[in-house]
């Protein structure tokens, strides 16, 4: 099994989508002849020329636009917005115009389109490229959001993506763009839109981790003294509720991992719907482990602190556990 | 529905004779007008945008172009819809929320469509439809079809971003698509000059090297012509074309708007150009019909509007099942 | 006291803060000489003329642009954006740039604008003009959100909003512009951003709503046999978690009732938030009361359906309170 | 910071004289080389712009403003940060994240910013500070002061939507307003050409009914000349100009691009138009310096450049309170 950069998972996803399917095409700002800022279409213009690996001028709500336009007509393209935080320019295509079309033409039209963007705090980008912003794009009926947590389920996710008939949103963790991991491109079957997947299993407590808080939940997991059962969300709309329903009904405690701010990220979203399917299973309050409700800091250490760390969470679930009390955000200590 | 598909079809034909696009045209404003009314008198909810004034672009357009050709227009679509070929009673129940509507009922007056006649699902967001016509046109062009992409939008749209992108990048890419901004002098109660910093939205091709021209938007046959003209640059591969057309509406902008902002003497002096009369004195002129004539296709189409209503009428409201179909695949 | 529809509230609110204040300024599209298309604004272009008063092209991101701008000047915009969906070619400006202009200037420019948008189902206007759309809005720190229930409320908030020194977004239901209410404008300061309001008390379940489900909710409490106590919100963003604390103390029952889809909805933060800090105070699982999954349908029938309605409501909460189980969504019997 | 608005309008003012226009184009070459050090040799995460071949243009802006004008420019804002009077101390500390920075090393290398010299939060969003300068330029034409809005953005800039409707807008409402391109030929690794459907980005005023000009950016005193022209047009209450300045970053796009993708010679012709080099020439022509004492203020320069990475380094980290500071009133 190959072990890819999470770039190179990418560029391979694209790849073979485009070689088992010529209807699938890659447009955005320098996906073609520079193969991406982040190196994820590498190669790809050279194989599958101009036509279907497309240089755009930086105008996300017109390339967006025109991607919704070929999707219409059997194409399916793969749009890549840089940072997750262009979609503010562009939210329109997606949100009003792909995910409803099918609706509104009672199936006559459809926009099976692949919307890539990198997300994310911690690599020093500062306050205006560093966000996750899943939740611009999770209460609007008529598409998918997934988010990958490494070249696995990258590769996995993205050619599920391709390959669904309505829009699909993927947030992209930039700081793995660069990680390692062995894709089983055998078993891409793995990673389906919708499904979590228990990444480790554990007795004593439920961590749900998206994308980049993946590994975080993993750390805390290892060096937490209590028994973490990790679950990777894969998908964030709509997710998984049976897997982790499932997953509660034997732990008894559920905890997101989030690296966005506290108030309205996706994780009360979780503990709300699980607290009416596991009322009764749950021994007691759920926690969210979250960014503060600041804007991204761009001093290193100040962004260090910023994104939950794992020796912090462990530490608090441990408290949490042993004491039952429920752990208070850290932040609450400064600002006290 | 395959009868539909047959009706749509027969009707599109029509329009290759001068009397089936006087007869479009006249069809378009009756209908608008018992749109008008249906709203007035509190039978339907929600908006609705009519096009009386605006025919002979509707018309005009829908003559020159294919089926295959795609269609992107906006809210202001009932004229579109019905030049495309869509029969009165699928605008009609759509708009009063039946199940007969070209979507059943579940979209309204601002999203009609219909994909056998070319008719993109109609945006209601200004600007939207701009860069998927321009997406629709590079589809074409990469399938080495030539067919085109149309986008139709107001006065009002040209100030908007989605506008400018989508045209960069038709220019850029050479895409074989068409806009074409109805020029009616309002964006909702303002006036082009309140809110455009120029007077001819043509001037704006400049911007992208792109061909562009000014039209008479009353005058069908100059429509024609024009788009025409745009269209088969677009299927030779030649690139896009930006046309303006100078026209009006002679209604409110929409249900409610009685267009008190309109300066003294304005409306009068469009509707002594009134597109259907004009077209009328064209065709009585070339010896096509008389003036009797006319009047009596007038009256035949006045009874299949209002037949129309009854069908649409008597279509129940979609079921309940309905609201969740087609949300994703 | 004035029985004032909303719309009128809403025009006396900022008449008045244009005339106590001169650096208060109103843009948007046809807000002047057409007295704004929800006639919120009638008179005031004849009032403060044409230099505060401004009809702007379409162009949403330009005039939100150029209302941060005079803002970053000292002139306190009010910006109307007619339906809150066209904030979906606009966002950048509040979310990326307004929201973000304090922390990354140290507090040197700020912009003290109000964005105010219509939003809301159960008027006719189909998929793209009829959704709330909080959560576009609502994990963005450096804005506030809030969204009132009538006119006393309208009046009121925007006040309040006009006075604060950060970007104020409010989310003014669209079904409520032509409803009265009494305005008590020497009593304005009852409504303060952040603080939600208790507006009929009860005792055996807390009902949080916010804007046009204020009514519903009273509905539901006027229909329900059980004793509801209803909670306004007001501000969504940041939202008053010790009054619905404090609510469910009492009550030890929770619900919410939203005109937004299920998963995702502004809800699910309520609910999340209340299992921590009153985990112990909970008799049962929280519930939401919001629309189904789906566009919002067209035809009338279907769109008075999608929206959740007092009696339907009323009869789920009783059925809760006295078997105990968790009412399930209307529309899981329909899908089934 | 009183200290710091002090030594900023100091060297604001030595923008008069010609060998101070001259030594801050040196300062800023000097500072962005370092700056580049500073990041490969891993000092830095995150990314930065440098604009290494510009400096004409941030020192001749800047040289015909007042520091109650405002300007809105990029990530690629060192230059022009500098330029306005911002020490190098404040633009160091910000990019390594210190408390000396000018935003306390909480925004970083695309977020400077000093209102004290007129220089608004720099905007990392592609566009986005088009629409906020034209709202500077509003809010001086309503307090019927004679200040203006400057807006700095490149090439690729007008390309997006925001750049038509901030441009329509101005136009429309005779904003004092300056938009200056700065054309540098690519956006990101794109050469125009391939972004852009027109070759100069100055036609596009044609659209707005805006003047507009090309103005050769390597040229300092052509550069003063035009927007000098522009700002005076722009007091006088006439409305705004649209500006391109020809130009050339000699660096990469950003921190990790190694510009490979310029075609041969093209690095080595824009190097013969070295904006320092061509400045230098005209002060030795004019008898207003020598080449040594040219070389000797470069000299001198680089010992000050090299005192403030000294002291920007020595400065701390933002303590983990100041995170939460500012978030909101
Ligand atoms: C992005 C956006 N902003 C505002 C609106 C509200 N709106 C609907 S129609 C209209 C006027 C459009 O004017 P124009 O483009 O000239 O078209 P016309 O209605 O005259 O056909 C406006 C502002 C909208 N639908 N979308
Ligand atoms: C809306 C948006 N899209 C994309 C980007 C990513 N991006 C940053 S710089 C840049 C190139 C800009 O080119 P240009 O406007 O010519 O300015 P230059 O960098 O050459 O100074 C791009 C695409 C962004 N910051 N914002
Ligand atoms: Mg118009
Ligand atoms: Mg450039």
């Amino acid at each position: 099994m190959p072990k890819w950069r999470m770039n190179q998972a990418i560029t391979a996803a694209i790849g073979d989508e485009m070689a088992a399917d010529d209807r699938v095409l890659l447009l955005g700002e320098d996906v073609g002849a520079a193969g991406g800022v982040f190196k994820t279409s590498d190669g790809l213009l050279e194989r599958f020329g101009p036509d279907r690996v497309r240089d755009t001028p930086i105008a996300e709500m017109g390339f967006l636009g025109l991607a919704v336009g070929a999707a219409t007509c059997g194409f399916r393209p793969i749009v890549e917005i840089m940072f997750a935080e262009f979609a503010g320019v562009a939210l329109d295509q997606l949100a009003t115009e792909a995910a409803k079309l099918r609706y509104l033409s009672r199936g006559a039209f459809t926009a099976p389109l692949v919307l890539r963007m990198s997300v994310g705090p911690g690599l020093g980008f500062g306050a205006q490229h560093s966000q996750t912003l899943e939740t611009w794009f999770t209460n609007t009926p008529g598409m998918k959001v997934v988010s990958p947590s490494g070249a696995d389920s990258a590769y996995g996710l993205l050619r599920a993506a391709v390959r669904d008939n309505d829009p699909v949103v993927i947030l992209e963790p930039r700081n793995l763009y660069g990680e390692r991991e062995e894709v089983d491109v055998e078993a891409v079957a793995r990673h389906r839109i919708g499904e979590a997947r228990v990444v480790r299993t554990g007795g004593d407590l439920t961590l749900v981790a998206l994308g980049q808080t993946v590994a975080t939940a993993r750390a805390v997991a290892e060096a937490a003294s209590v028994d973490v059962e990790v679950i990777d969300l894969g998908t964030i709309y709509p997710w998984d509720v049976a897997t982790v329903t499932a997953s509660v009904r034997k732990t008894g405690r559920l905890a997101t991992v989030e690296a966005n701010p506290y108030q309205g990220g996706w994780g009360a979203d979780i503990i709300a719907e699980l607290h009416r399917t596991s009322f009764a299973d749950l021994r007691g309050p759920a926690v969210r482990f979250t960014c503060p409700d600041v804007p991204t800091p761009y001093a290193r250490p100040l962004e260090e602190a910023y994104v939950p760390a794992p020796a912090d969470v462990a530490e608090r679930i441990e408290q949490w556990v042993s004491t039952g009390e429920v752990p208070a955000p850290w932040w609450q200590e400064v600002l006290a | 529905m395959s009868d539909r598909r047959d009706e749509s079809m027969a009707r599109r034909s029509e329009l290759a004779d001068p009397l089936g696009r006087y007869r479009r045209m006249v069809e378009i404003r009756l209908t608008e007008d018992i749109i008008k009314d249906l709203f007035a008198s509190g039978l339907v909810a929600g908006t609705t945008h009519t096009c009386q004034g605006q025919e002979a672009v509707a018309v005009g357009v829908a003559s020159v172009l294919r089926p295959t050709d795609m269609v992107c227009c906006t809210y202001r679509g009932h004229g579109h819809a019905l030049a495309l070929g869509m029969p009165p009673v699928a605008v009609l129940g759509e708009i009063l929320g039946r199940e007969i509507g070209c979507v059943g009922g579940l979209g309204g007056s601002m999203h009609l469509s219909d994909r056998d006649i070319g008719l993109m699902p109609t945006m209601a967001i200004i600007g939207a439809g701009i860069p998927i016509a321009a997406g629709v046109a590079w589809a074409a062009q990469l399938r080495g079809r030539d067919d085109v992409g149309v986008s139709l939008f107001g006065d009002g749209a040209s100030n908007i971003g989605a506008f400018h992108e989508a045209l960069n990048i038709a220019a850029l890419w050479k895409l074989p698509a068409v806009f074409i901004c109805e020029n009616n002098l309002y964006g909702e109660y303002s006036p082009l000059a309140a809110t455009t910093s120029v007077t001819d939205i043509a001037v704006r091709g400049t911007a992208y090297g792109m061909r562009s021209q000014i039209v008479d938007g009353q005058d069908l046959e100059a429509v024609m012509a024009a788009v025409g003209d745009a269209v088969g640059h677009a299927r030779a591969g030649e690139g896009p074309t930006l046309i303006e057309m100078k026209t009006y509406r002679f209604a409110g902008h929409s249900r409610s708007d009685l267009a008190t902002y309109r300066p003294e003497g304005e409306l009068e002096a469009w509707l002594a150009r009134d597109p259907i009369v004009i077209e009328g004195e064209r065709l009585i002129a070339a010896g096509a019909a008389t003036a009797d004539a006319l009047a009596a296709l007038r009256a035949d189409v006045e009874t299949g509007v209002k037949l129309a209503v009854e069908a649409a009428s008597a279509s129940p409201a979609p079921g309940r099942p309905e609201m969740f179909r087609h949300v994703t695949a």
